[in-house]
């Protein structure tokens, strides 16, 4: 076993228990704080795949901004407390059966596959911030521009939500 | 290209319009304007082939005459539905030129939905399609039930976009080629590398999520009934049908050489569609409901064209889309006008309004696929795909059973309007224009026109 | 082609026109009058179409157009000797029914004309269309402006009743629908005379040439029968009609029951036989024993209908019943029989119908057990009435006993017991429709029968000119004969 | 060809002219002129059947073509009338005997409305119309029309008076009884029409025919049309009908239902002569069934009260008699017993109704009794009619009878013994009708006995001239054992049996035993005749109610009561059942069912739409896993 | 690393994600386990992306390769509005309902 196998199934090992961890917070602060150590580790793993780009956005985007904001909107609503009541049992178990099972069923035929499809790791240099940037503008010109409708739009629809009338 | 680059720049000019120009009913005419423009530019590119615009697109773009006149299609619904629902969408909130700017982002989402050749443009599409629609689903702020279609609307949205990027994701990795470009996935004709399978059945059910069909068509009545009348008018036509060419386009171009092995799938989608969405709608009591029913019914028949996927299911496609569009925004048009949304709300209508109501007569008969009419054509036109596909003919006689059950619910209307006595001293609706009343006939005669000639769309696309 | 009108697209375009003029006429005694004027037209359009048109199939007058689509499919019209004979039919029923009911009040007549109207239309469409799609279209069309009229203007459960038929027809063309889809996938190449040619067409020359395999025809036939056999109606899709006859104004029962149940029969003459020769004969015995049970089942419930208009409705069913078996027989004199009947049976059950509604109009009611002894007081009408029934039970020397005559000899040939079954029902017949005689005109006058009048002048005019139609085609029936001898001929050649 | 024959036409044509003036000018006419009318054509159309006759006599039989009434490729059928002996005969006996009943009835109905007097006429008229295409034609789809006429005019005729609910159920009954038999003549046709293509007598009954139907055709052909026989001619099982016919107008009794369309059936085996004879399993049948109704009809007529009901018991009894003679081959005998039949049943009824007339309508011979002395006329010629009716020699039912039972003697001997007891109950009801109506006292009321009186002379001529043919008339049908040569009848039909009487088996009785026959019958119809004589002129009323076989045959043998339990009561039942069960639960419901079960499932579906984003998503992830499965394993 | 490791990670990160979604009644929750989603499916487009980059047939147009990560980039973009325009929604449903527990969005039902 590697020191590449053994960061992998740490950062694993990682991401999912914090992920388990996120959906049975019951406090919702808990939970960004939890989903914010599976970003990081999920950013461990981008550095493992030396996806260095991918790794800093992460980051900075998702857990820098976006979850900034989640928590932002919890603190405002004042939500940081037991917010859910009731937790319905029942619901709980068919949730996990049901997920349970999809997943079982994906991973069964994906696991047939015959052919060892290694990842390489650590070394190529498509992640790089140059190599990426390059593509971004020559070849990925027109979803880039076509993304700003995006966010113009995102911008109109906070001004036409958020705004008070 | 053009309708994308110029739908982005209009709605910007929406936007700025909603700014400086204080005076609520210039947007209206302002985006009718933009309409126009973006219809005649789309025409002159149908017309030539030649764009405005000569940007290198790197082929993720991809324009034909097929899909041009698609969205010729859409932003002639589009124009017909700011034609019939101007004044509504100003009475909807404050912000109308936003509300009009958000609507020529969504023609823009629609433009590339229609022209995408990478998988990337796809997601960015839908989204660009879907972001403004969760806003204006909650553009009522002040209605609850606004709010909760928006919400729901939104998370199972975010939901189903979940879903269709893994699918992408399984697609790149299963692809040889490792491309998202969908012409170039390379797929033999054999055995499906399972990676493929797990990535279509994803984007299957993304874009099964949607265009609304069963069984994940749950947030459609929720979403229409919640949202604000003219938008669930515009969301349930020409988003949907925008969605249907994508989702089309998609599965013919990346999959139509395997057609066989997913049909099945299909199969279930299209039948559980068809009994959700009839049997349902039948026991509805609210028309603006029933019309979210009737809507999954609809998309029922339109899934023909994956199950077919031949050349007569594409011009079916193309024809639904206008059929469908145009009865709907219609019957759409003159239920925004009620002052009860329940079926009884319509009774004896003919009595006080009979241009309303002959012309929502024509849009249910349509609707409902009765010959002469554009509904009738292109039920005809997916049948024949149908047919000519050749597999699982019974599939084909479960559909019309289901469209003669439709029959039920459309004409409850039909039966209210006509042949039922309005309730005493009951304000049926509001204040209706003779403008709204010639653009009402106007708008069924062109469902006649096109139930007799339906040439008329369908000659372009061959152009 | 095309260049000049020929009798079947006046025939359908005049009644299309006269329908839309109706609808803006202001007031309603200029929309009946107008109605009555074109029909009148038409009327003499058709009578013209008898003597001016070619009787050969092959040679039949129609018009081409070709409109441009890829599908092949064309306004495609024509009048063979079948088409003819029931265009005719629908040509004189429409003035018959307008003077029979000249003095019935409708609210919003102008509307009331108007769907009439258009509903000749589609029946002459259905009757000359020589393209499946066509025909299809015409075949709905037709139902539309009958569903508005019958729930418009109809009885207490009219919506109901009406709204049961509509979805049960439409159903049943929708199966039509895929079946003509499917068989215009087999059907060859068609070349258009600009030189175009289409992959496949509608057209019927092309239908008929189909590529079809035995199992193919076996389920298509089922498929194209059901809807015709709803139309008809047979045993056991019959149920719409008591209903709807019962609850729809009687002007529309007329054109209902006259023409639009031999829409059935005619689909079955056009379209299924020549399609599915092989299917047909398979089935025939499964067709004939649906009819002939109808024929029984519906004559013995009509026994005890107290219902004036669903009695005469189950004789219909009967009626056609026989008309079904006979055609299925396939043979000369069965198929020639049919032919003549349809026309006989329309004249003869719109008199039947004129005469209940004069009765319902005057007593207001419609069950027989509460009339009695109208004889004494409307002896016009009475006799009317019993020649009328009489001629409905076939009687020698009325039109309808040449047409039974043929059909039950035709069958004879067939089947020596579906005929003495089938013959049951001329007994039957005879109970109920005497019965009917006997409880609403014999007998003594009651309260609700004391203030019936004798019928006035437009009545009598028509129920005498039908009345002598009944006897000039019982006494020398050979123009009716010569009119469609050379369409049986044909239809027989597909066997 | 001779040209007079082309007038034929003219002999059905005028009463459908009569008809036509008197129903369309009912409310205009006088009952004189109606009546006139009436009569005046059917005196024309005698007339031309005399010269008919004369012309036939002289050997000028022919088949008039007027136009092809159906023509078709497989299937042609003429508008033609056969004339030939047969047929002529029977237009004398039709236009003849049915004058004098149209004379009789403008007294007997005179005193209706001008309105139903009119409508009476064109009736009549219209059945004479019937009646004589139904022999004229020369096809049986010519005679088919005339037979269901007939049948029409017979059903139009008793229920005259509509009002009465029980005589309209009368007319109803005979309809519907003659439509059963009906259908039998009508599956005969089509059985002659699906092998021989033609339905014309002259090209059925050529060799050429004959030869291409087997054996098994021929006997259901002939079966076949026997059934309508038994329903036109009231035969068993069929002959319920008849009895109740006497609702209508006396004069429609006599002339219908006894002396002319009820032996339409008998001159339909006459016409199809050929063809039964060469079917003996038929021929058998006919036989048995014309003897059966014959002593069924006797022993009812024995305990009848009603005069009219007598009558039309003995009418049915004595047609049985003619289809013995029909079953055995003897043509002539029964064409000869239908013309003596004719005149003196006519005669019997109208003098019936000439009592009937005097007794204010009265029917009931228990309140009748010594009518001699009040109607001299009525009573004579009534006496003169009974004694025909039983055989009493010479009158003229002794000649065609007793060629019926020589005939039948021939065959088979236990139908002469069976025909002979029959003719005793002839003689013994008659007599004992005769007896009860006009010997002993008066029975009715007061004002009734007031009332009586000799009918007028519209009435008594009528009676007297019947009369006379009914003594006379079998004379041109004496046997050859008294006169050779006497027969001649036969000599006149023998071109219309000709084929059959040569391949008839003819077992020729010798004279001594055919003086026997005669004697024993002759002898026996005279005992009880003498006996009913004696026994009625001194009836009484009395009150007792009869036990045992009397009250059998008083309800008729319960025959109605049983028909009614096995044919009435199952049509209702039927009726009410598929009505109730099968078309309102059964299809209905399906078709209903449908439509519920779409609106049932519509209420439970959308509790699918619970509203809850969860369980949304939550199906959402079933519906993913529904479609891997699929997909990956299935 | 095998590609089978990281498609069992990222699914199953997917899953509980899914799973999140259907049993949290927190509308902000539930959106975050849409994130977690997301994110197992950007992992999954980079490792696939260097799976490709082993392959000889892929290798010649490296632009091919870096599609994948372009995507993310492009995921995480629209992650970025979606969740500015997922936001106001939920604080626009709090002002008026002050409450975002999806259980209780049932005015829109049947």
């Amino acid at each position: 076993m590697n020191i590449t196998t053994l960061s992998f199934i740490l950062l694993s090992v990682m991401a999912v228990g914090s992920a388990i961890m996120m959906i049975s917070s019951k406090n919702p602060v808990y939970s960004i704080l939890w989903l914010i150590v599976v970003f990081f580790s999920i950013s461990g793993h981008y550095i493992l795949l030396n996806a260095q780009f991918l790794a800093i956005v992460n980051i900075i985007v998702y857990a820098g901004a976006i979850m900034v904001l989640f928590l932002f909107v919890v603190m405002l609503m004042n939500l940081n407390k037991e917010m859910e009541p009731v937790k319905n049992q029942r619901m709980l178990l068919i949730a996990v059966v049901s997920g349970g099972s999809l997943l079982l069923v994906l991973l069964s035929a994906l696991m047939k596959m015959d052919a060892q499809m290694p990842v390489q790791m650590k070394i190529g240099d498509q992640g790089l911030i140059s190599n990426l940037g390059k593509v971004l503008f020559t070849n990925y010109v027109l979803p880039f521009e076509i993304s700003s409708v995006l966010f113009l739009s995102a911008m109109i629809g906070a001004v036409v939500i958020g705004k008070k009338d | 290209m053009n309708a994308i680059i110029l739908s982005a720049i209009w709605g910007i000019v929406m936007m700025f319009s909603a700014v400086f120009i204080k005076n609520k009913s210039v947007p209206k005419y302002l985006a009718l304007a933009g309409i126009a423009l973006l219809f005649i530019a789309n025409g002159i590119e149908l017309n030539s082939g030649r764009s405005f615009f000569n940007i290198d697109v790197h082929g993720m773009l991809h324009t034909n005459s097929f899909n041009l006149t698609f969205i010729a299609v859409a932003l002639g619904c589009t124009a017909m539905f700011f034609l019939l629902n101007g004044r509504d969408i100003e009475k909807t909130g404050a912000h109308v030129g936003e509300y009009f700017a958000l609507l020529f982002f969504i023609l823009c989402g629609v433009s590339l939905c229609a022209t995408f050749n990478t998988l990337l443009i796809l997601f960015i599409g839908i989204e660009i399609m879907s972001i403004p629609l969760y806003i204006l689903t909650g553009s009522d702020k002040r209605n609850l039930k606004s709010n909760e279609a928006a919400l729901k609307y939104f998370l199972m949205g975010a939901f189903s976009t979940g879903i269709m990027l893994m699918g992408i994701a399984f697609i790149y990795g299963g692809s040889p080629n490792a491309t998202f470009y969908i012409d170039s996935i390379q797929l033999g004709t054999g055995k499906l590398p399972v990676m493929i399978l797990v990535g279509l059945v994803f984007l299957m059910v993304s874009m099964s999520f949607k265009v609304s069909a069963a069984p994940f068509h749950f947030w459609t009545p929720d979403v229409y009934d919640g949202a604000p009348t003219v938008f669930t008018s515009f969301m349930s036509t020409i988003v949907k049908v925008a969605g249907f060419f994508a989702f089309v386009r998609l599965f013919e171009n990346a999959f139509g050489a395997i057609h066989t092995q997913w049909q099945t799938l299909i199969v279930f989608i299209l039948i559980s569609t068809l009994l959700i969405g009839n049997i349902t709608a039948v026991f509805q009591q609210s028309v603006k409901r029933m019309l979210a029913y009737s809507s999954i019914a609809q998309a029922g028949f339109m899934l023909f064209a994956l199950f077919a996927l031949n050349v007569r299911a594409k011009e079916g496609l193309v024809l639904y889309a206008a059929a469908y569009s145009i009865a709907t925004i219609g019957i759409f048009s003159i239920l925004i006008k009620m002052e009860d949304f329940t079926i009884d709300g319509f009774n004896g209508l003919s009595k006080k309004h009979p241009i309303l109501a002959l012309s929502a007569t024509i849009f249910l008969l349509s609707l409902t696929g009765i010959p002469l009419t554009a509904g009738f054509q292109s039920k005809f036109y997916m049948l024949m795909a149908a047919v000519e596909n050749g597999h699982h003919f019974w599939v084909v006689i479960v559909a019309v059973i289901f469209a003669a059950i439709s029959a039920y619910y459309y004409f409850k209307i039909i039966q209210a309007m006509y042949f039922k006595e309005p309730a005493e001293d009951f304000i049926q609706t509001s204040e209706i224009s003779n403008g709204f009343r010639i653009l009402l006939i106007l708008n069924a005669a062109l469902i006649i026109v096109l139930g007799v000639y339906p040439e008329l769309i369908l000659g372009w696309l061959y152009h | 082609m095309g260049s000049y009108i020929t009798f079947p697209e006046l025939l359908i375009w005049l009644p299309l026109l006269a329908g839309i003029i109706c609808f803006f006429t202001k007031g309603d005694r200029a929309a009946r009058s107008m109605a009555l004027l074109f029909s009148l037209i038409i009327l003499g359009v058709s009578v013209a179409s008898l003597f001016y048109t070619d009787t050969k199939f092959v040679n039949f007058n129609a018009v081409n157009y070709y409109y441009p689509n890829n599908l092949g499919n064309t306004f495609f019209v024509g009048l063979d000797g079948t088409g003819r004979l029931l265009t005719f039919l629908t040509a004189l029923a429409f003035p018959i029914i307008f003077i029979a009911t000249y003095k019935s009040n409708y609210k919003n007549a102008a509307s009331f004309f108007g769907l009439m109207m258009l509903t000749q239309s589609g029946l002459m469409g259905v009757f000359c269309s020589m393209d499946a799609l066509l025909f299809y279209f015409f075949w709905e069309l037709a139902l539309i402006p009958v569903y508005f009229l019958c729930s418009k203007w109809g009885g207490e459960k009219r919506i109901q009743a009406t709204f049961k038929f509509f979805v049960y027809t439409f159903a049943g063309s929708l199966l039509m629908l895929i079946g003509i889809i499917y068989v215009y996938q087999h059907t060859p190449d068609r070349t258009f005379e600009d030189g175009t040619i289409a992959a496949h067409s509608f057209a019927i020359s092309s239908f008929y040439n189909a590529a079809l395999s035995g199992t193919e025809q076996n389920w298509l036939f089922w498929l194209f029968f059901v809807a015709f056999a709803i139309k008809m109606p047979i045993f056991p899709f019959h149920t719409w009609q008591p209903d709807t006859y019962d609850q729809s104004p009687t002007s529309v029962t007329m054109v209902l029951s006259g023409i639009m149940v031999k829409m059935g029969l005619f689909a079955v003459i056009r379209w299924l036989i020549p399609l599915f020769p092989l299917a047909t004969v398979k089935f025939s015995h499964v067709v004939m024993i649906l009819s002939i049970i109808g024929i029984i089942y519906a004559s013995f419930i009509a026994i005890l209908q107290d219902n004036l208009k669903k009695l005469v409705a189950y004789s219909s069913i009967a009626h056609i019943g026989l008309m079904c078996a006979a055609l299925f027989a396939m043979n000369q004199l069965s198929v020639q029989g049919v032919m003549i009947q349809m026309f006989n049976h329309g004249i003869n059950i719109i008199g039947l119908w004129i005469v209940i509604d004069l009765l319902e109009k005057q007593t207001g009611v419609k069950q027989i057990s509460k009339l009695g002894g109208v004889a004494s007081k409307a002896p016009v009408l009475t006799i009317m009435l019993v020649i009328i029934a009489l001629a409905n039970i076939a009687l020698p020397l009325t039109n309808a006993f040449i047409g039974e005559f043929l059909m039950f000899s035709g069958l004879y040939k067939f089947n020596i017991w579906y005929t003495a079954v089938a013959g049951i029902g001329i007994i039957l017949a005879a109970i109920y429709t005497l019965n009917m005689i006997q409880k609403v005109f014999y007998g003594n006058t009651n309260s609700i029968t004391e203030s019936v009048k004798d019928i006035s002048w437009n009545e009598k005019l028509i129920l005498g000119f039908i009345v002598c139609l009944i006897f000039v085609i019982g006494v020398y029936p050979q123009p009716l004969i010569d009119i469609t001898k050379e369409s049986v001929t044909i239809l027989l050649s597909k066997k | 060809m001779s040209n007079f024959l082309q007038i034929v036409w003219l002999i059905p044509i005028l009463p459908l002219i009569g008809f036509i003036i008197n129903g369309a000018g009912r409310n205009i006419l006088s009952k004189a002129v109606s009546g006139f009318v009436g009569s005046a054509v059917i005196f024309a159309s005698f007339l031309l059947s005399i010269y008919v006759f004369i012309e036939v006599k002289n050997g000028h039989s022919e088949v008039v073509h007027y136009f092809n009434f159906i023509n078709i490729e497989s299937l042609k059928i003429a508008f033609a009338f056969k004339i030939d002996p047969l047929s002529s005969l029977f237009l004398l006996i039709i236009t003849g005997v049915g004058f004098l009943i149209h004379v009789y009835s403008t007294s007997y109905m005179h005193e209706e409305p001008s309105k139903d007097f009119a409508k009476y006429f064109s009736f009549l008229n219209l059945f004479v119309f019937s009646m004589l295409l139904l022999v004229m034609g020369a096809n049986y789809v010519i005679m088919f029309i005339g037979w269901e006429g007939v049948g029409l005019c017979s059903y139009l005729l008793i229920g005259y008076w509509f009002k009465n609910n029980d005589y309209t159920n009368a007319g109803k009954k005979a309809f519907i009884m003659n439509r059963i038999g009906d259908l039998g003549f009508l599956l005969a046709v089509f059985w002659l029409i699906s092998k021989l293509g033609t339905v014309s007598f002259d090209e059925i009954f050529s060799q050429v025919s004959l030869d291409k139907l087997s054996l098994a055709d021929k006997t259901g052909i002939t079966l076949l049309l026997f059934v309508g026989a038994t329903g036109k001619s009231a035969q068993i099982p069929l002959y319920t009908w008849l009895p109740d016919a006497m609702a209508g107008p006396t004069p429609v009794s006599a002339l219908i239902h006894a002396a002319t369309m009820v032996t339409a059936g008998i001159y339909m085996i006459a016409r199809s002569n050929i063809l039964y004879i060469m079917a003996p399993l038929t021929q058998h049948v006919v036989a048995i069934t014309g003897l059966a109704t014959a002593v069924l009809a006797a022993t009812i007529a024995l305990k009848q009260n009603d005069i009219k009901k007598v009558l039309a018991y003995s009418t049915v009894s004595q047609l049985g008699y003619m289809f013995l003679a029909l079953g055995v081959g003897a043509y002539t005998g029964a064409v000869f017993h239908v013309m003596t039949h004719a005149f003196f049943k006519a005669l019997l009824f109208l003098g019936a109704g000439s009592v009937i007339h005097a007794m204010g309508g009265e029917q009931d011979m228990r309140n009748m009794g010594g009518l001699k002395k009040y109607m001299s006329i009525t009573h004579l010629t009534f006496l003169l009619g009974c004694l025909a009716i039983a055989g009493m020699p010479p009158f003229s039912g002794f000649f065609s009878k007793d060629e019926i039972l020589a005939a039948a003697y021939a065959n088979n001997p236990i139908l002469w013994a069976v025909g002979v007891f029959t003719a005793v109950m002839t003689a013994f009801y008659m007599f004992r009708l005769y007896g009860m109506t006009f010997l002993g006292k008066f029975r009715g009321t007061q004002e009734q006995e007031h009332h009586l009186h000799e009918s007028p002379a519209a009435i008594t001529i009528p009676l007297i001239i019947l009369a006379i043919l009914a003594v006379i008339g079998g004379w041109i049908g004496i046997p050859e054992i008294f006169m050779h040569g006497g027969h001649r009848l036969e000599a006149f039909l023998e071109p219309v049996f000709r084929q059959s009487n040569a391949i008839a088996t003819k077992h020729a009785l010798s004279h001594s035993k055919e003086y026997m026959l005669m004697g024993i019958s002759v002898a026996a119809a005279f005992i009880a005749l003498v006996f009913a004589w004696n026994k009625f002129s001194k009836y009484q009323k009395s009150e007792t109610v009869s036990t045992g076989f009397t009250k059998l045959l008083e309800n008729k043998w319960y025959v109605e009561e049983f028909y009614n339990a096995i044919i009435t009561k199952p049509i209702n039942s039927l009726s009410a059942f598929f009505n109730n069960i099968i078309e309102k639960k059964v299809i209905d419901g399906l078709v209903n069912g449908t439509g519920k079960a779409v609106n049932y499932g519509s209420r439970q579906l959308r509790w699918l739409q619970s509203g809850q984003v969860g369980a949304y998503i939550l199906l959402m992830v079933i519906g993913i896993l529904i479609l891997f499965i699929i997909q990956l394993f299935l | 690393m095998d590609i089978k490791a990281y498609i069992i990670l990222a699914l199953t990160l997917f899953t509980i994600g899914i799973i999140g979604v259907l049993v949290r009644r927190n509308a902000i929750i539930i959106f975050m386990c849409v994130e977690l989603m997301l994110n197992a499916v950007n992992l999954l487009l980079v490792a696939f992306s260097k799976m490709h980059a082993m392959s000889e047939a892929v290798k010649a147009s490296p632009t091919y390769v870096s599609d994948a990560q372009i995507f993310v980039f492009f995921i995480m973009v629209v992650a970025a509005a979606e969740v500015s325009v997922g936001l106001a929604i939920i604080v626009m449903l709090y002002r008026n309902t002050h409450s975002v527990d999806v259980n209780f969005l049932n005015r829109l039902k049947n």
